[in-house]
């Protein structure tokens, strides 16, 4: 009669490392460096290079925004350190043609689909060359040549934006698959549900991808929901859903082409939970000493997932410590150019701030835009 | 020409935008095989297939986070919210998302889209059969709201809409539904929004109305009349952006306004009507601009009549601004 | 690597009275009158003769009332024919203390609870005497001796409440259950969401009854979500989701027990899913011939709740054809007076408008209030 | 008396009401352990526990609907919503549940409850974090919107609040969260609902703000006293319902009125409190009631302090308004 009868692990502990062990948790890269061979997604050695270089770049980006944050350079910053193996490896499951709609961390991703570093630095200082004007708070960049959905602050809106992209897709007979970000956090949202039932329903080529970072600001998975993982919800909805180890880039990517498979042939979507931390606090606003112990964070920074992928690309033989060192350094250099390149660009005009509400500027944000000049 | 009442001339806009437009499509609960509670959507469903007159699961933020989803790969939907009264599970989605997304991405994306609701009382809808939340769209920076009186602008006025660049919040007043009714060209044409239409020009007050209230705007006009009020009735159509030229231009020329509205007095759109007038006219006036509106409290069921500014009482708003003096 | 693989019917198929009989769906009453021991709720012969009596008053009235409406006697009516079992033997499992959230078909749960048929009836005419004081349709009526929630017809969003009545009991260190009544199409709506998920995370008793008549006005359940069944939901929330056939009321009560048990003993909330049919139009506002064919009704018309419980009571022997006849003349006789005393009571008092919008009348209503007087 | 911040002073009355109450109930996203996004419940977690201060999963419609359900059960909770901003998705449950709940029952229920949150600009907090939201719920017939602008008020509009017996919204200006500083009393004290302050008397121009804006208008109205215009500065403190006596006897003396807000201008509040003036002192009005408020866009991020309408438009409206000449 119940139809949730089986044995599992208490939902109100946290996850431990250990539990990323479980067997319906996909792992590809085993601690010695290899890769498990039965789920290895065979990437190309020159993807897998690039993929790494790219986790090095938003690692040391969001290093190094956080310090301009600091220093009252930059107003805000949200970034994904540790979640780099769950974002890119994702992310490069994606075709041209596909859609992106980010939460707010999978700045990577952006970079991935090619929106050039200077113009997203831009978007950090909020400058006139910011793609989005000046208009949102660093971290909401959007870059429609790549396809990337516009960034917002509510949590999960975006879900039914890339449930609505996929379907307009199959209904012009096109196979373009649209892939939404969100947190374990985002979880409980009205959008989630309404976003997994309607992709359920109308089987719409959506993946939906959910970074369980475990942390939704200082509220632990464990006070999210009582719910055995998060990738079961996708029964709910009658779709699959996978549970992955998000700090393990083949695993990551193995889960999303399957995933994106289906999408592309019209099977439907499909859950993707990417178990990984949220090693750091929420962004530069919070401070998670005030809520969580350091030693619950340790054992996760042990799994990082730039040190899984560097141990298997030695273990390869295809990349070596002074190669490493020197890429890290060359990173470092590109972004202090970008930076210095843009940072003092001048912010918007004042009128910009009057475009765009509507196509056409109507009388009311004319007479508005009127005033504000006029005080200059 | 044909006779048609403003249901059914809403749903010849829509079959023939449909016909015009293969990107058009339909969405919402109930408006498949069923076409829709009020059956403004009959006969879509058959002519143009499930896939593009589609019946959704019972969530109105998903209808229109998938519309936008939709939109922004270039298809134009139409999204009906079944009641105005249950927007309110789609307002993030309409407040936060469809009205910004242009402005937040910098122009890089726009989500244009007609989101269809029938709104007001007078059908003894009770709280949540009756609600006319017009203006909290209005408030929203980024969504245009437009209401038509009859037939005739319904047909037009919603073809204009889904031929628009912007999101269009389309609010239907179902009191009138089968009530209004009139010739409608069968073919194509438009009446261009964010133009108000003055129905009968006159030169001691201007009486500001739209949708369902604007017939009984029009029945206390004539009332007036009889009592020697001339008035000056105008039919906004679209309420925001509001036509502030006929306006102006008629309350300078009158000096005495009433407008009439179903919503809740408070903060409903007669406060910004009222304003915009009084910025721009004031030397003009020669009485306080008068709003005679639904009352303060949440919509009635037995007492809706008493509840709606009906002809009565506007006439009697009418009277004492005409006769206001300083 | 899939949560979800076992096999299952197709849900994007209808519900045929067959899948009633599936082992996962919880049955006593068998077609020969008997009922299944092991599940049999043994429940009093009194009570269950007054269950009966309870569901003929239920069915009698929703005719009557259908009757009115056509006559244009009533603006509006919406009733549970053929959902009879569902409401009605779950309402009798919860305590006086318990309370109830209506959707808007529980008319006879709300009788149960003490409202008089006379106010009831008041109600559907928005008359001086409804105890909502005509503000809201017919089928909104509240009952607070009963602890009857307040009618919405917001669907679902009494969800939620049910949530916070059983959780502010805990926290009181009262037993006090709170059931919450909804639609199979409600499973889609934000709240739905939001209280299972709610409930699941604190472990609040509260039951959350669907009741599954696969009709949401037009659109089918198989259009409703793509998950194998409602009950299934359950396990997004960790929480037990149990299927029961909604036209026994055997099974009904025993499954409510059930549901009551944990709640009450702290073991927290349960979904039950009774599968019934709604054999009617969605109220008087429809016509269901515009969009389903009449053969896919009848079959359901076949397992009638009433007939169902008829024969048991038949083959119980406490029960003749003859008694039965005389209650259904006494049943209509009681709501043809009960209508005869309150149909030509006054419409409220044009003031009452302007009550309780707050406890104390502000400036801006007195002053409403004033200005309406004066015109009468 | 103590020195604190108005942050200080919301938390010093959430601990004071809830040692006194025990009915009292705190919920919402990140208030417990953590003390909330800007520490406003800091401190309650340790004292009153996790069952009287509760951290919730993120979704704002289940806290406020589970808080709905609380209060009919007879506790009193003040749920917290994180950001003004992200208040949508709990509209139905503000807008058709809480507000309706005591009509809607004919009386036999009501639900009391506090619903604070903090609003507005100046922190850079671009769209979504900078929302001021306050003339939608104006329009919702059944809530009560209260805002201090300082902590004094805070404490005790807040106190006053969690002891009244309707549902109330209180907005917390969080650009002034740690600014605003001032003497408070350490114990229990209310300041009355529903009347609004004078903070300084004036013959010449009515100005009308609150919250955070209300301390931009006090730095405009000292700079215009230096230009020689004598204004009356009034702090609303309660939104709706408003204190209309002060507003139309201060109108009717000065005969010339600024109101200031952050919210956009269309349909903003400010639109209402013209409204209601007009409409009461009409024959005393010198000039047009001018609207000094946030412009017909989203809330932008760079450009925060040109959108909001701080001392130097304000002064800009003073004066236009002081100088104006039939
Ligand atoms: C609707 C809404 N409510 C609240 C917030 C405030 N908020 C911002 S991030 C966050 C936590 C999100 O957690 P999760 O979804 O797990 O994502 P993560 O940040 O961990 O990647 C909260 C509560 C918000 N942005 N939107
Ligand atoms: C939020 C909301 N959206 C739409 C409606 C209109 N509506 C009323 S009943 C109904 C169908 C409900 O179906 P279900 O939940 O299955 O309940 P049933 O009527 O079958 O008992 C709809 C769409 C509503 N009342 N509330
Ligand atoms: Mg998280
Ligand atoms: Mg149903």
């Amino acid at each position: 009669m119940l139809a949730s009868d089986k044995a599992s692990r208490d939902p109100r502990l946290p996850l431990k490392p250990e539990d990323v062990q479980a067997p319906d948790v996909l792992r590809v890269l085993r601690p010695d460096g290899t890769a498990d061979p039965r789920h290895d997604p065979r990437v190309e050695q020159k993807d897998l290079l690039a993929l790494y270089r790219l986790m090095l770049l938003n690692r040391a980006l969001d290093e190094r925004m956080v310090t301009l944050q600091r220093q009252g350079r930059v107003g805000f910053y949200i970034g994904s350190i540790g979640e780099e193996a769950a974002v890119l490896g994702s992310a490069f499951v994606m075709r041209r043609n596909d859609w992106l709609f980010p939460a707010y961390r999978e700045h990577g991703a952006t970079l991935m689909r090619g929106m050039p570093l200077q113009r997203f630095l831009c978007n950090m200082f909020g400058n006139r060359e910011d793609p989005v004007r000046g208009r949102q708070m660093p971290c909401h960049e959007t870059w429609a040549p790549g396809n990337i959905g516009s960034i917002s602050s509510p949590l999960a809106t975006q879900l039914p934006h890339a449930v609505g992209v996929a379907w307009a897709a199959r209904l012009k007979k096109k196979d373009d698959v649209a892939l939404a970000y969100f947190g374990d956090g985002s979880t409980s949202t009205n959008e989630f549900h309404t976003a997994m039932n309607f992709a359920g329903v109308f089987k719409v080529g959506t993946i939906f991808f959910c970074r369980n970072n475990q942390w939704a600001i200082s509220v632990p998975l464990s006070k999210q929901t009582a719910s055995e993982s998060l990738a079961i919800k996708a029964q709910a909805y009658g779709m699959p859903g996978v549970r992955v180890d998000g700090n393990d880039l083949l695993a990551v990517i193995a889960a999303t082409r399957a995933a994106h498979q289906r999408a592309r042939e019209g099977q439907g979507p499909t859950l993707v939970e990417a178990i990984t931390y949220r090693v750091r606090g929420h962004s530069t606003s919070d401070d998670p000493r005030a809520y969580r112990k350091d030693d619950e964070v340790k054992p996760w920074e042990e799994l990082d997932p730039i040190k899984r992928l560097l141990g298997h690309l030695l273990h390869l033989g295809i990349w070596t410590e002074q190669e490493d060192a020197a890429v890290r350094k060359d990173i470092e250099e590109e972004i202090r150019e970008a930076t210095a390149a843009v940072e003092n660009l001048p912010p918007p005009e004042l009128e910009s701030m009057f475009d765009d509400v509507f196509a056409k500027r109507p009388w009311h944000l004319e007479e508005e835009r009127q005033q504000a000049l006029s005080r200059r | 020409m044909a006779k048609m009442n403003l249901l059914q001339a809403v749903n010849d806009a829509l079959r023939l935008e449909m016909r015009r437009n293969p990107d058009v499509v339909v969405l919402g609960e109930d408006v498949g095989k069923f076409g829709g509670v009020f059956r403004a959507t009959q006969g879509l469903f058959d002519e143009f297939g499930g896939d593009r007159v589609i019946d959704t699961p019972l969530a109105e933020g998903g209808v229109i986070g998938a519309a936008l989803g939709m939109s922004l790969y270039g298809l134009k939907p139409v999204p009906e919210i079944q009641f105005a009264d249950f927007i309110y599970p789609a307002m993030d989605q309409i407040v936060n998302e469809v009205a910004k997304y242009r402005y937040r991405s910098g122009g890089q994306y726009a989500c244009p889209m007609v989101i269809r609701t029938p709104y007001g009382g007078g059908i003894r809808g009770g709280h949540y059969h009756s609600q006319s939340p017009e203006s909290l769209f209005i408030h929203t920076a980024g969504i245009k709201v437009v209401v038509p009186s009859n037939p005739y602008d319904a047909k037009g006025l919603l073809l204009s809409a889904m031929r628009a660049e912007d999101p269009i919040l389309f609010m239907e007043p179902k009191r009138i539904y089968r009530a209004a009714s009139g010739e409608v060209p069968e073919g194509d044409y438009t009446v261009p929004l964010e133009k108000a239409a003055v129905v009968r020009e006159g030169q001691d007050v201007t009486v500001i109305a739209w949708g369902a209230m604007f017939h009984e705007a029009q029945e206390a006009v004539t009332q007036a009349a009889e009592q020697g009020i001339d008035c000056e009735l105008i039919d906004l159509r679209t309420l925001w952006p509001v036509d502030i030229d006929t306006l102006a231009a008629s309350a300078q020329k009158t000096g005495r306004v009433v407008v009439v509205h179903e919503a809740a007095r408070t903060c409903g759109f007669g406060a910004e009507i009222v304003s915009l007038i009084q910025e721009r006219c004031f030397v003009h006036l020669e009485a306080p601009l008068k709003r005679v509106t639904g009352y303060d409290t949440p919509f009635p069921y037995t007492l809706e009549n008493d509840y709606l500014p009906r002809a009565p009482r506007i006439l009697e708003g009418i009277v004492e601004t005409a006769r206001f003096e300083p």
